[in-house]
Order: C-alpha cells, then structure tokens, then sequence
C-alpha cells in the first residue's frame, strides 16, 4: 500500500502484463479522477465473474473509481456475491468470515493507525445485507457502537442470491423468493435509522441510479470516517436472477425504487458537514485555478 | 549424497505429502535444501544452476516483493534477478505481479498466478524456473502445486528460511546472494562448455500496449449509457 | 405448566415438603397479587446465591410477584447473575447459550403456540446488558425485527459482573472497571431507542426504585407481548461489588440514576395503549366491585 | 444366574462407567433389567422387593410426574404409589417435586434433588429406594450418582424404557404395574416371614407448616423498607 507500491522496478517495466503497466499508467493511483471519466482511464477492477446484468457489479465498478486514495485503501468483503469482483480488483482485499467483516476492519484499522501513525489508510467493508445485517449484524452495530474510523457499505440484493434464494431481514415485507415460498413475514429492516441510533456520523441510503451522486457519497463516507468515526451506505444493488429482473430493466428497477422506498437519503453530523464543506470547497477552488491556468 | 531424494520434479500426483511433513526440515543460516536434504550453499547453487542451464525453457518467476518499487533494497534486487537473467540462456521472464485471482482466464504466456501456477508452467512447457521475491505462505502453496502437476524443476531464491517442496532452496537471498548465484551460474556455464552472450530475455508478450488516453466511454458497451447524461436528463448533486 | 401442575396428587399432600405445599396454598398460582402485598404470600423465588445488597436480586424478586400468569410462564436467562435467581424460581426455567436467550425464545414461543394453540403460555427472557446488548446483540434485535411475541428484560448492571469486570457496551462513558483500567471508550448503547426502532410494540427504561411501577411496567409488558408483538424493558440492576456500592446505599444509588440517565421512561404504540387501557379500565372496575361487595 | 453381575450397589467411585457404556441393553417391552441383565419381569420384581423389604430405610423417591395432580393417569398412579408404600415396612417417602437447584442448602429428610441425590441418601442412610414418576433424563443422572457414591440399591419404575443404571429397572410402568409388583411385594414379604400390617409412611417432617397468612412485611428485614410508602412519599402511577 501506498504509491511506491505502484511504481514497477526499473528494468521490470518491459516484464511486466500489460494490464499492470496500464494501471500504472494511465490508472488512478496518486491522481484523482471524476466518475463520469470512467472508460477514459484504467480501471482499478475490470473483468469479474458476476452475472450478467448485475447491479452489484455496476456499483463495485463506481466504487472504484470514487475512491479518494485507491493506494491507501484495504476492501473487506464476505461470502456473498460483491465480494466475487472485489478479490479482482487492484486493491488490496480481505476476506472476512461471513458476519465478521466489520470486527475485521476495527482491528485493521486501529493496527493501521498504529503502524503508520503519520499516513491516512482508509478501510472499506463491503458486504451484502445478509453479512451485514442479518448474520454481522451484533459486529455492524458495535463497530458504530465502539466508533470504529471506517466506512461500511452495504450491497442490498435484498435476497441470499448466493445460496438459491432465502429472505434476509432486508427483504421486503410480503415478497416472495425461491426459498421464502410463503411471503416474509416482517418488515425490512430500517438499517439507515439504526446507523445513526448506533453513532455513525454520515449515513446516506442511496439506489444508484447516477454515478457522480454515488461517487460523491462514498468520497464523503471515506473523507468523513477518517477523522471522526464511522460511516454507513446503504445502497439497492438489485438481484436480477433471484428478483427476475431483465437484464435490460434492472436501471429502470433502480429508478422506480429510487422513487418508492430508495429515495436518496443523506445525513451527517454537524462536524462532518462542516468538514466536508471545507474541503469540497477548497477543491472547486483549485479546480477553478486550474481550468484558468 | 547417499540419502535418498525426496524433493524430485514431478508430477508427483494430485496432493502429494507436503516435503515438511516428509521430514524435511529448513536449512539453518549458511545452508540450502537440495532435493530436501541440507547441504552447503554451492552444491545447491550448482544444481539449481545446472537445471537452469540444461532443462528446457529456463524461465524467473519474480513476485511482487520485487517487480514493484517499494524500496531501494527491491529495486537493487530486481537489478539483480536481471542481471542473473541475462546470463541464463534464452531465459524467459514471467512475472506474478500480485495474488488476486484472474477470472475469466489468466494470460498464461503474460503471468502466472499462485493460485493455478500451472497453467502458466504447461503452457510454456516450463521445465526449471526460479521463485524470487514472492512472499512464502503463496510461494508455499505454488510449489507444492506445481511439483503435484508438472516436471518443472523449482529452485526457490528465499528471502526468509526457504521452502521445503522446492528442489532447490536458498535462504537469505537478498541482492547480493543473487548476484553470488549469478556467479555460480556462469561457472557451471563454463564447465558444460555452454556458449551465451549476455542478454536480457524478450518482453512481456502482451505488450505493446493500447493507448488508453484515445478510449472512448462508448468503447464501454451496455454500460455506457449509464455514464453519460441523456437527452433532457439532469444529473443532481447530492446535496 | 397450567394451574394442573400446581395442584398436588390427591393423598401426597403430606408427604410434600412445606415449602411446596406453601407455594400451592399461600402462592401466587391462579391468582393475581399485588407486589405491595409481598411478604403476605408466598413468593416463586426466596432463597438464592445472588450477593447481599445485589439489585438485581431485588428486581427478579419483585418481577416474580409481577407475573400476570406464572402457572403458564416459561423464563429463559442465559450466563451471568440473574440466572441464579432466576434458575432457583417455581417457574419453568430454560438456560439459553450465551447470546442465544431471544433465538431460543423465539422458537419456544412459535413452539408453545402451536401446541397449545387455545392458551396463553407467556415467554420472558432475562438477561445482562452482556447476554442481550454485547454478544447476544444480534439474536436479540433479529427477534424484535421478526416481530416474535415474547418480553425481553435486560438487567443492566453495566459490566461483566460474573467474570470479574469487563466494560459491556452498556457500561457508562469513561467508567474505569476492574478490567477496564483505561476508562470506556465510547457511549453506553441507547437500547431503548434501538428497540423502538427494531419494531417493539412497548418498550420501558426504569431504574427499579417503586415496586409498584416495576410491577405495572412488567406486566403490561407481558400482555403486550401476547396479542402485538416483541416488548422489552430495560431495567437500571447496579452490580454492587464491581461498582463498589456498599450496600446500604445501593436504593439510593438507584434514585440518583433515576434522576439522571435512568430517568422512567414508557412508550407503546397506539393499538397497545388502547388495549392495556381497556384491561387496565376492567381491572378497577372488577376491584371497585368486589370491595362494594 | 451365570453370568456376571454388572450393575451393583456402589460405592463405585466418582465417575462409574455408565451402565449403557458397559454392555447393558434397554429391556424390550415384558421384560425387565435386573443388575444389567435383561430378565423375566417377575424375577426382577422379586428382587427389588427383596431389597426393600430387607435393606436399611426403604424409601420411595416420587417425582414431579406422580406428586402433581396434572392429569387422571397421574393421580392413579400417585394413588398406585401410596398403596405400595403401605405394605413395605417402614418405608419413607420422600419426594422430588421437581429439579431446580437448591440454594443455600436442601433439607435433606423432606425432599430429594436429582442434582446431588447423595445428600439425602447419605443422610437418611437409605439403602434401597424406588424411582417412580422422574423424568428420565433426571432419572439417568440420578441412577448414576447414586451407584458411584453410595451403597444404595436403586430401582427404577420407569414409564418409558428403564434404566441402566439401576439395579431393578422395569418399563412401562403405569397405575396398574405398581399394584402388580405390589401384589409381588406382598407374596415374597410372607415368604420371608415378615409381618406387617398396611399403614402409610410418616408425613413429611417439614410440615406442619407456618400460617402464611399471619406473616407480615416487616419480617422481610433490610427489604421491607422498599415495599411500604414511606412517610411524604407519593408512588407514582406509571403514566
């Protein structure tokens, strides 16, 4: 981790697959890139082996790109399907024991702080709501309880796609599903409320209908998490094979939850908008200086 | 060596007894495993040197501890491995940038993988081949892999203790211990009267590169659309 | 269980030891007492190895006198003090596995209905801000998000008393514990908020210092449970030795709490309201009635 | 009888081998278990009545199945129970009414706790006793204990499959079987040439009981303060 870690040997350049030489450079590493670029430079994770039309895969792929320090970051992931295209990627990845993640990331993270006192290293769960709101879900909470500095975002498939199709709490009320024949019986879990009951400092529930809202999400969640404690998304990352979505509808699924029970939703702590203002500021400022140059 | 052998190249069978468990055990300072026995250091640096020189397709495996610049000591190790590269005839580089598994399918000719070290070493019908700079516990599990499925001969440059499932196995090894192998090797290269010039061994296979900067969002397939605002369509901040 | 099993084998009555044929003649089976009447029966737990001055003792006493029906309860407690009271009882008792109580409640509830389907069998779980609120966490929250029908009591002494004094999630801000030397870290969890938002239909906060408002606030509990769904009470139960408390002074520790972060708190949802009200309405009726008698 | 003995009146020491680990199979129905061995249910029977009419205190352990009146089949059965003890010479009765620990201490001649059944036995010096209407689980665990710790002869009359580790362990065993081997008592009592007229054991020695009804708060000591409004105090209502 860190930008010496993307920097090949002299003399190895010519040794090394072209993938590899791409990512360094023309990839993010030690730049800072804008979402709605993506295609115009090398991408942290390319090629994964999620299903087709998957909206998880689109999010991961956003993911990405939005992160403020791709060299100075750890993913955790879990079983479950998002975690197929994070063990891809060009980041340092984790795998957590399912429901683990997030006791994990709070060791990793305070380790992290320890050993490198002077550098900022961002830690990132990524998990499906089954790790993290139904079998994590007693590690989730007092993660935020304990305000762990790190960010947790939670890929709502609303199903375990991974296991033929059993309801999570996170499914909703009343639906039926290959392996809940008879409708599930209670509501879904209200996760965004019980982030900040549990202390987290930035929440934001979002269905991820416009790459430059979710980039700008996750940046806050990252930027916010690494001075003041923990930070939650939660994303609709639908399941088209266990929700039988076409391929073809799943960006209009997102659009018609976006409008019913996915509407974007953002909060913060005082502190953190404040923070956040500051930098986002100063950063249509340089922005501003440069274009003039 | 009246011992019997006990770390041959296979292809020993699908899950062959790990050399540890065969009562191998890892050389102290100063000394090196051949065929999984302890020996002096230049007796296993002449094999390993003699397998490089005389199996087919002599090929260096380096890691990630040294095709990427994190340090002084890497980068003079890297020099290293190339300078004992260019002494190895019609010696092929093949590096294994990091650990992540590669799906849908590796480049076998372009890389090689921990996880399936095989698929590279059968492609290119690898016979010897050098570890070096690859961090054990993968390094660990590549070697038993590879002497389960092929008759590749390993010689293992480590930087720590060794590898028990490795034909040859250094310790220790930083830039100077190659360079000192390098001159075993082109000793032994004398001795078996095998003519070389010096040279660094071709590229990888999968450069030249495209021009990324030239790329369009279109080039982006399905997902394009999902990038680029549409007609009419306005794209809000978050605030 | 059911007012039969209290009922002694005709011609064994003299061969019983006195302390049954008390809790058969003088106890509470089939009748509904007032806890202001304790000391005039016989009560469903006496006798326990709980320290002296412990608080805890004092509340499961009076929660035993609370009960609307103890012929039909099943109480379920897990690891820690309560327990040893609570094991002790004339009231059937199952010992969940650590963190276990709600998952083991939830199918005995589910259980119990179906077997009994024309009776109210009441289940109640009592256990520490440990068992309940640390390493149970999910168990507990997964069986108020589910709806399940039963009253969960944590008694919140605020550290690991069993174990020699670990800081438990409840335990205050910036408290030092005997293997807490540091002082807590972070905030004692809002359990009460977080079991309204997990869909508890009555929820109570109360430092036990009326008996007679221990005892209403229990059994509207209980009778909530039967008819909507998950209710919980979070009772303030001091820990004696680990917060060195001396003993005389262990009720007026419990008033200071109360007028501080324990202060009494209930709230229920409007069905539940309407419907205690109505019982609560016939009750005085019923007892206005039989004085006029 | 040729073959061995296996399940004897102890002391057998702290942890005995159970009874099941030992080679002792469960009767099938009609037949009985008397020390490990499956046999006619007569011949048990006469045994175990041997023991209660010669060893020292006999004594009955009900449990919670037969001492609660929870339905018809019970209360006969509790009834089945007093008439056999009638015709046992000084036979006790001392009950189990149900398994919750005792804390601080059991009253060792009014009940029996199959947690630790040796303090009432070791107590009353009871050597040959009946398990009647326990729950087997309890049973087990009792049986168990008692042959490791004491000389006691135990027997089991079981309404489900028997016992291992009793001495005498017959099955099925409802209203109607107890008066069977009661019937069985009798003819081997008059064999053995002991004469006893029909009474019921002595009652319990806890009773006669405390008149409740008198006793007032204050007798609650240090808690009593908390039950009783004091002087200006208002107690609130909840809403």
């Amino acid at each position: 981790m860190g930008l010496e870690y993307v920097k090949i040997s002299p003399g190895f350049e010519k040794y090394m697959p072209r993938d590899y030489v791409d990512l360094v450079t023309f990839g993010q590493f030690g730049k800072q890139v804008d979402v709605m670029q993506l295609g115009q430079f090398k991408e942290l994770v390319e090629e994964h082996p999620m299903c087709a039309g998957c909206y998880m895969a689109y999010f991961i792929r956003v993911f990405y790109a939005a992160l403020p320090n791709p060299e100075d970051t750890i993913v955790l992931g879990t079983a479950g399907c998002a975690r197929l295209a994070l063990s891809q990627a060009a980041v340092p990845f984790i795998y957590g024991n399912y429901g683990d993640t997030n006791a994990v990331a709070s060791g990793l993270k305070r380790a992290l702080s320890i050993r490198f006192p002077d550098k900022v290293k961002d830690v990132v769960v990524i998990a499906g709501d089954g790790g993290l709101m139904d079998i994590g879900f007693g590690m989730t909470m007092h993660s935020w309880f304990r305000r762990e500095k790190f960010t947790t975002i939670m890929v709502d498939n609303e199903v375990y796609g991974n296991t033929g199709g059993q309801e999570s709490g996170m499914s909703p009320k009343g639906i039926q599903l290959k392996m809940a024949p008879k409708g599930k019986q209670f509501d879904k879990i209200n996760a965004v409320e019980l982030a900040q009951t549990a202390g987290c400092v930035y929440v934001a529930r979002i269905s991820p209908t416009n790459p430059k809202r979710i980039a700008k999400v996750i940046r806050r969640a990252i930027l916010a998490a690494r001075e003041f404690g923990p930070t939650f998304i939660h994303a609709y990352t639908s399941c088209n094979i266990e929700y039988s979505i076409p391929t073809r509808e799943v960006l209009a699924d997102a659009r018609a939850r976006e409008k019913k029970d996915f509407k974007f939703y953002e909060w913060m702590t005082d502190e953190v908008k404040e923070y956040l203002e500051e930098i986002e500021r100063k950063e249509k400022e340089k922005a501003k200086q440069e274009v003039q140059k | 060596m009246d011992k019997e052998k006990l770390i041959t190249p296979g292809p020993s069978g699908y899950m062959p007894t790990p050399g540890a468990f065969m009562g191998v055990e890892l050389p102290p300072p100063g000394k090196a495993l051949l065929y999984g026995e302890i020996v002096d250091e230049e007796t296993a640096m002449r094999e390993a040197a003699k397998a490089m020189l005389t199996r087919r397709n002599p090929t260096i495996f380096p890691g990630p501890l040294v095709l990427w610049g994190w340090n002084a000591g890497a980068m003079e190790k890297a020099k290293a491995v190339l300078e004992l590269a260019m002494e190895i005839p019609n010696c092929r580089i093949i590096p294994m940038p990091d650990y992540r598994p590669k799906y849908p399918k590796i480049d076998p000719e372009a890389e090689i993988n921990p996880n399936h070290p095989n698929l590279t070493i059968l492609h290119n019908k690898i016979e010897a081949c050098i570890f070096v700079g690859v961090h054990c516990h993968y390094a660990n599990l590549s070697l038993r892999m590879i002497r389960a499925g092929t008759n590749c001969f390993t010689i293992a440059l480590c930087a720590e203790m060794g590898h028990e499932d490795a034909m040859v196995s250094l310790r220790d090894v930083h830039a100077e211990e190659i360079r000192k192998f390098k001159d075993v090797l082109v000793q032994v290269r004398k001795e078996l009267g095998i003519e070389w010039e010096p040279k660094l061994p071709p590229e990888n296979p999968s450069l030249p590169k495209e021009d990324w900067t030239k790329i369009s969002p279109l080039d982006f397939g399905e997902y394009a659309a999902l990038l680029m605002p549409r007609k009419g369509e306005v794209v809000e901040e978050s605030e």
